[in-house]
């Protein structure tokens, strides 16, 4: 059904182009899925994600927005309250700052402030993360703004098959969803898959163990989901055996799994992209340590950024960011502890 | 007499080269216009009464007069179709009830919320729309078709403009008029909305209440221009200006605009010159004495919206002297004014909405956790 | 020297006029200083923390903006470059979300972004917090958002003698703050105090212990200090001896006092009155589960506000809020452990 | 030769009723109309490079280029004193050296970058005066009065409006010119902006490169007016049109809006009308040729600045035919253009920044961790 690919054999897909289907599929699906942004239409968005929308679905369906990031998400939600469902792409998820206060105070509680008359099928999409030399403004991970929002969904997948679920997942929930795409994977040809044939959604709250693992748990989402999977690498050349847990929505949490693994492996760490203090791997540690804490067997970590901006030149980018190095470091302390 | 009588006379029209030879105020009745009157005292008589309520300590939180700006909300409102939505703000509680409520107040399929609903609100209790979780104006209704707002001033502009782009998708004709004050002008989003909704030329109609005060902060220090309607010049859509003090002036305006913004030529802005008559909310009332010269005060409030539009009325013929003096409130303040100062079926109307409001409960606690998200389907 | 009060006897001074006098104060000592904001000079601003600041300093020091927060915040900016310091009001903190790109963006990276060239000695100061029934935008404590971003220090003083001794160290510090006052305190007879006769500013990065105590330590700030301090009460009763460690500064923390505290008492219990996902306890309970897992014997646990937006009707918000009685709860329940 | 002799032919005024009997152009010399003329070829000279640069894999980030707008900039920054202040925007990138420029670039005192430190900035250098911590265009020097941008649109025209308020309190008469494409000017933070600007009387003059696209986005969906500039209407302030592609009609406009600027009659906004010679970065050049008609970007591309100011200054005589050859790039492409289509003085100025920046290094990776907070005095 698809525009992007009627192939007689499967290929592999890759998180661009599963993001292209969950949006063709769905506005197949929706009649009242609109689709907002800035260049989403005539150019098919700034790295395509749009490309060919506006062609088959219309300008009214897929509307090039001016310049506005506030009036994106404040018409986006007057949309909703209109009945529609709504896509608005930021270009870059950096750029919500300039319309944060539609964000969580106009969107994020409509539908707690109206007891649940008003619904906000609103998804708010845009490339997110760093490690591509983007600098301050392209590199953001900003999703713990939003955690601390309440009423937002958080989602952020870090494969084509997530990608593709969890954008249908988060566009079929009727709750306003911040969706973190990693523009760094858009394109990245290793994680290419093969979706299946037939529609599917994930529903969003659900982990996923990428990897088993008996002697610490990595928690994480988004590009360093593979950063930990190299590690655990690493590590196995070192005889620790490391799980890596892929939280994929942030809100609602998939406390389950995590606790799971660590009733198991006992050692925790917990990494994000973003800035340490206040970020989702601090969430994760004070969970942890709240709800599992008998089953520490060593303090619980974090690796995430250091407290500043994501600068550019690379020798800098690479100090201040999680690696596969801080990452090792870091795992076999928390074993031999 | 015909429903069409007319309603001069002439208009104060401060457009600029608009001089339409049939004004919209002409295609008025006699029971519209005397309808619109009644209205004028609804409005200020729930404004007084709130009043007194809150200085009897019934209530909690910040009461925002619409004392003095009747003629903004009566004159806007009126012409509306049921179907068409608005978006009220703080200083427009009077705006939720007012919506569609022509004639027979009580109607049931009327478009707008019940005065029982509005007083819930007011009260805090469960009976509200929104069940008492959110205050004051911050309230509306999908089905009624009237956005709830946030405290972030101008922030439903966009929201106005999106729900009638939803709209339009559906095939209807809708328009949305959305009330501001002239300081609320000066947001970003203000700007980001009206361009927004200039370029796609959807149908929203910003009302400006420019009452020349923004809380402590005179309308000049918010708006470079004297005319706060100039700032439609900037998009390239008609700004117009309306005497906020004349009911009729108001309605001429804000349907003119809206007859364009159905016609599919876009949005507007109407500029409504009044004057806030108290402190910006019950808190200030004094200390807006001070900051407020004390001539500028009575000039702006000399000019009653009730008071001109029973001299229309009576010029018109439409009522006379003695149904002129079923309102004696014109020129008082809420402590002076007294229950008998208004028309009887205006108090009751009231008394009924409070009445609703007192058998109504405050929220059961656990409901401050819920409705975070949607339910499960 | 502050217009405020002239006394022959010394008269103890709530919160409000705490931070009047640091105004005041600054105003004289520092001519380069600039203020501006909302109502803050014809009014004296909303809750009259400017009052008669404008009669005395002129209109071209004291200025009474147009609501337009993001300029609020990116004129300072400006202002900040040209070589000025900057108090720039927020009517209500509420409403910094309207300006928030330009805070997080423009004003806390400047620093960052020049190698130190440009100086931002910004201080975006107002009322926060609720308990006070002003529902969902007048009652937010958004303070996790900044601690996210980096480059911000982020202050909230408890006591009269903090407000007038954070503010002067915030405008003296040189680094841009989002300040947190918490306008219940504003007027609250039981907290005035003396206020020293001398000039003295608090250097930011400091906690207080506000109690002290063996069993169990509460560390918080702003009003729930006073929860705290009364569950501490609750609980002497009830046998438990608890420590109250108020913050005061949540960026830079004072960790040391932190750890102190619970290498001592071997319990914790972290308060705020945000939301909990991503919230400044959650970030309490991470540092200490990291660096001071040893000397914990019970989970740390949190008392937040449930994730939710303030509501307006009595009984939602303080369904949604710590409570003394949350505390004195979570406390027996940690020292049971 | 007279230092005022004029750039006649007359101007190509577009801008509503302007008809000065003096020219802020005439009052330029013939050695004044020679340094704009080289410093076209300097602006162009370096998109070029940098152009060649990027394509042979040395420069990482995207190119934004300046081609074909350089008139816009070097209109606009002619006449600047040296202690005003200036904000460009992410394709201004040769602003930064062309400011204070005049006759000597090398002069030591000049109020603007140095060909090496731009240069070490697009190569990421630690010789870069922001140390290679934010890239491209996000530079700026307190010293040189230049305020560096963040990557959000319009986000410096408050900065821009703090800047000359203190500098206004200091007592200085600095004006700073912004910069903005016109998709920029859908910002809300550009309405708040100029609206504080306006009602201050600030001197802040926004130059809106209107350039036609906005990334894939036409300017008929990011404004609703055809002059961008009558987004200036809506604050009361003028709003002046330029002919972008004539860098002396830049200037008489740029300069008329300073001179208001720098009297104390407030803001203004000059609209340059241009076009994007390629795509919006180089990363969508090849997209670029598809989203946008053949014709359009032909017709666009046609009045090359560097030629328009060419044959002005051969109408007035100030250079022959021979020195006219100096340049021959007009209308090339970077692909196209060689070294010696250029005059030898601004390759190698180039040459020595390039030569500079290829001599710094990255900067050391633990300043990442620098600076985040003022270090304790
Ligand atoms: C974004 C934002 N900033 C500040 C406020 C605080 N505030 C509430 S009402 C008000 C004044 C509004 O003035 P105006 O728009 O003229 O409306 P009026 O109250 O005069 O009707 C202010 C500053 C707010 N509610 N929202
Ligand atoms: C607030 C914000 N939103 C989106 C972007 C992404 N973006 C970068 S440049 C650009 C187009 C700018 O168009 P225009 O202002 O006309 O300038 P031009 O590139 O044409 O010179 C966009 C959308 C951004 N940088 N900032
Ligand atoms: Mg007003
Ligand atoms: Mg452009």
């Amino acid at each position: 059904m698809s525009l992007v690919v009627e192939h007689a054999a499967p290929v592999k897909k890759n998180y661009v182009t599963a993001l292209k289907e969950a949006l063709f599929e769905e506005m197949e699906r929706n009649p009242n899925l609109i689709c907002q942004g800035e260049d989403i239409g005539i150019l098919g968005g700034a790295f395509g994600v749009t490309e060919g929308l506006q062609a088959r679905y219309g300008a009214s369906r897929v509307v090039d927005m001016p310049i506005s990031e506030a009036c994106i998400v404040g018409s986006a939600v007057g949309l909703a309250l209109g009945g529609k469902t709504v896509m608005a792409e930021m270009q870059f998820i950096d750029f919500i700052s300039c319309g944060f206060d539609q964000i969580v105070n106009m969107m994020a509680t409509y539908h707690y402030r109206t007891a649940g008359e008003v619904n906000m099928p609103v998804v708010v999409r845009g490339p997110a993360g760093a490690y591509g030399g983007g600098a301050l403004y392209h590199s953001q991970m900003n999703e713990a703004w939003f955690c601390n929002s309440p009423g937002l969904r958080v989602v952020c997948p870090s494969t084509p098959y997530d990608a593709k679920g969890l954008l249908k997942g988060a566009l079929r929930d009727g709750n306003p969803c911040i969706f973190f795409e990693i523009k760094e994977l858009y394109r990245k040809r290793e994680i290419a898959e093969f979706l299946p044939e037939e529609d599917y959604a994930i529903p969003l709250g659900k982990a996923i163990v990428r990897r088993e693992g008996s002697d610490l748990t990595f928690v994480t989402y988004g590009q360093n989901v593979y950063h930990c999977l190299q590690a655990a690498v690493e590590l196995e050349k070192l005889g620790v055996n490391a799980e890596v847990i892929d939280i994929r929505t942030l809100v609602p949490l998939d406390e389950d799994t995590i606790f799971t693994s660590i009733a198991k492996t006992n050692h925790l760490i917990a990494v994000n992209e973003a800035p340490m203090t206040c970020g989702f791997a601090g969430e994760i540690v004070a969970r942890v340590s709240e709800k599992a804490f008998e089953y520490l067997d060593a303090p619980p970590m974090r690796i995430t950024r250091l407290d500043t901006p994501v600068p550019w030149a690379k020798p800098l980018e690479l100090h201040v960011l999680p690696s596969v190095e801080k990452l090792v470091n870091a795992a076999l302390k928390s074993v031999k502890f | 007499m015909s429903r069409t009588s007319g309603t001069a006379p002439a208009a104060n029209a401060t457009q600029k080269g608009d001089t339409p030879s049939i004004r919209p105020r002409d295609l008025l009745s006699k029971e519209d216009c005397l309808e619109i009157f009644r209205q004028l005292y609804l409005a200020r008589y729930f404004d007084v009464r709130l009043i007194k309520e809150k200085r009897l300590g019934h209530l909690t939180g910040t009461l925002y007069s619409s004392h003095n700006q009747e003629g903004v909300l009566v004159g806007s409102l009126y012409g509306l179709k049921p179907n068409d939505w608005i978006s009220p703000i703080h200083r427009d509680m009077p705006a939720f009830f007012l919506k569609d409520i022509k004639f027979d107040w009580r109607r049931a399929d009327r478009m707008g919320l019940s005065i029982e609903e509005v007083c819930a609100q007011v009260w805090g209790r469960v009976g509200s729309p929104g069940r008492a979780r959110d205050n004051w104006s911050h309230i509306g209704s999908r089905s009624k078709r009237i956005i709830h707002s946030t405290s972030m001033l101008a922030g439903t502009i966009p929201v106005a403009a999106g729900v009638v782009y939803a709209d339009r998708l559906d095939g209807g004709d809708a328009v949305c008029v959305t009330f501001n004050g002239e300081g609320s002008t000066a947001q970003g989003i203000f700007h980001e909305a009206i361009n927004y909704a200039a370029v796609h030329k959807l149908p929203v109609v910003t009302v400006v209440e420019n009452n020349q005060w923004a809380y402590g902060t005179p309308a000049e220090l918010e708006c470079p221009t004297t005319d706060v309607a100039d700032r439609a010049r900037g998009f390239g859509i008609p700004g117009l200006v309306a005497d906020g003090q004349d009911v009729f002036d108001v309605y001429d305006k804000v349907m003119t605009a809206i007859n364009y913004a159905r016609s599919g030529r876009g949005p507007s802005i109407v500029e409504c010159k009044t004057f806030r008559a108290y402190g910006h909310g019950d808190h200030d009332d004094d200390r807006a004495n001070k900051y407020r010269p004390k001539e500028d005060v009575e000039k702006g409030r000399a000019r009653d919206p009730i008071a001109i539009c029973r001299a229309t009325l009576l010029a018109l013929g439409h009522i006379d002297a003695a149904h002129a003096e079923t309102f004696r409130a014109e020129g008082k303040n809420a402590s002076e004014a007294k229950n008998d100062d208004f028309p009887p079926e205006v108090v009751t109307f009231l008394n009924e909405g409070i009445e609703f409001a007192l058998q109504s409960s405050l929220p059961p606690a656990d409901e401050g956790a819920k409705w975070v998200f949607r339910e499960a389907k």
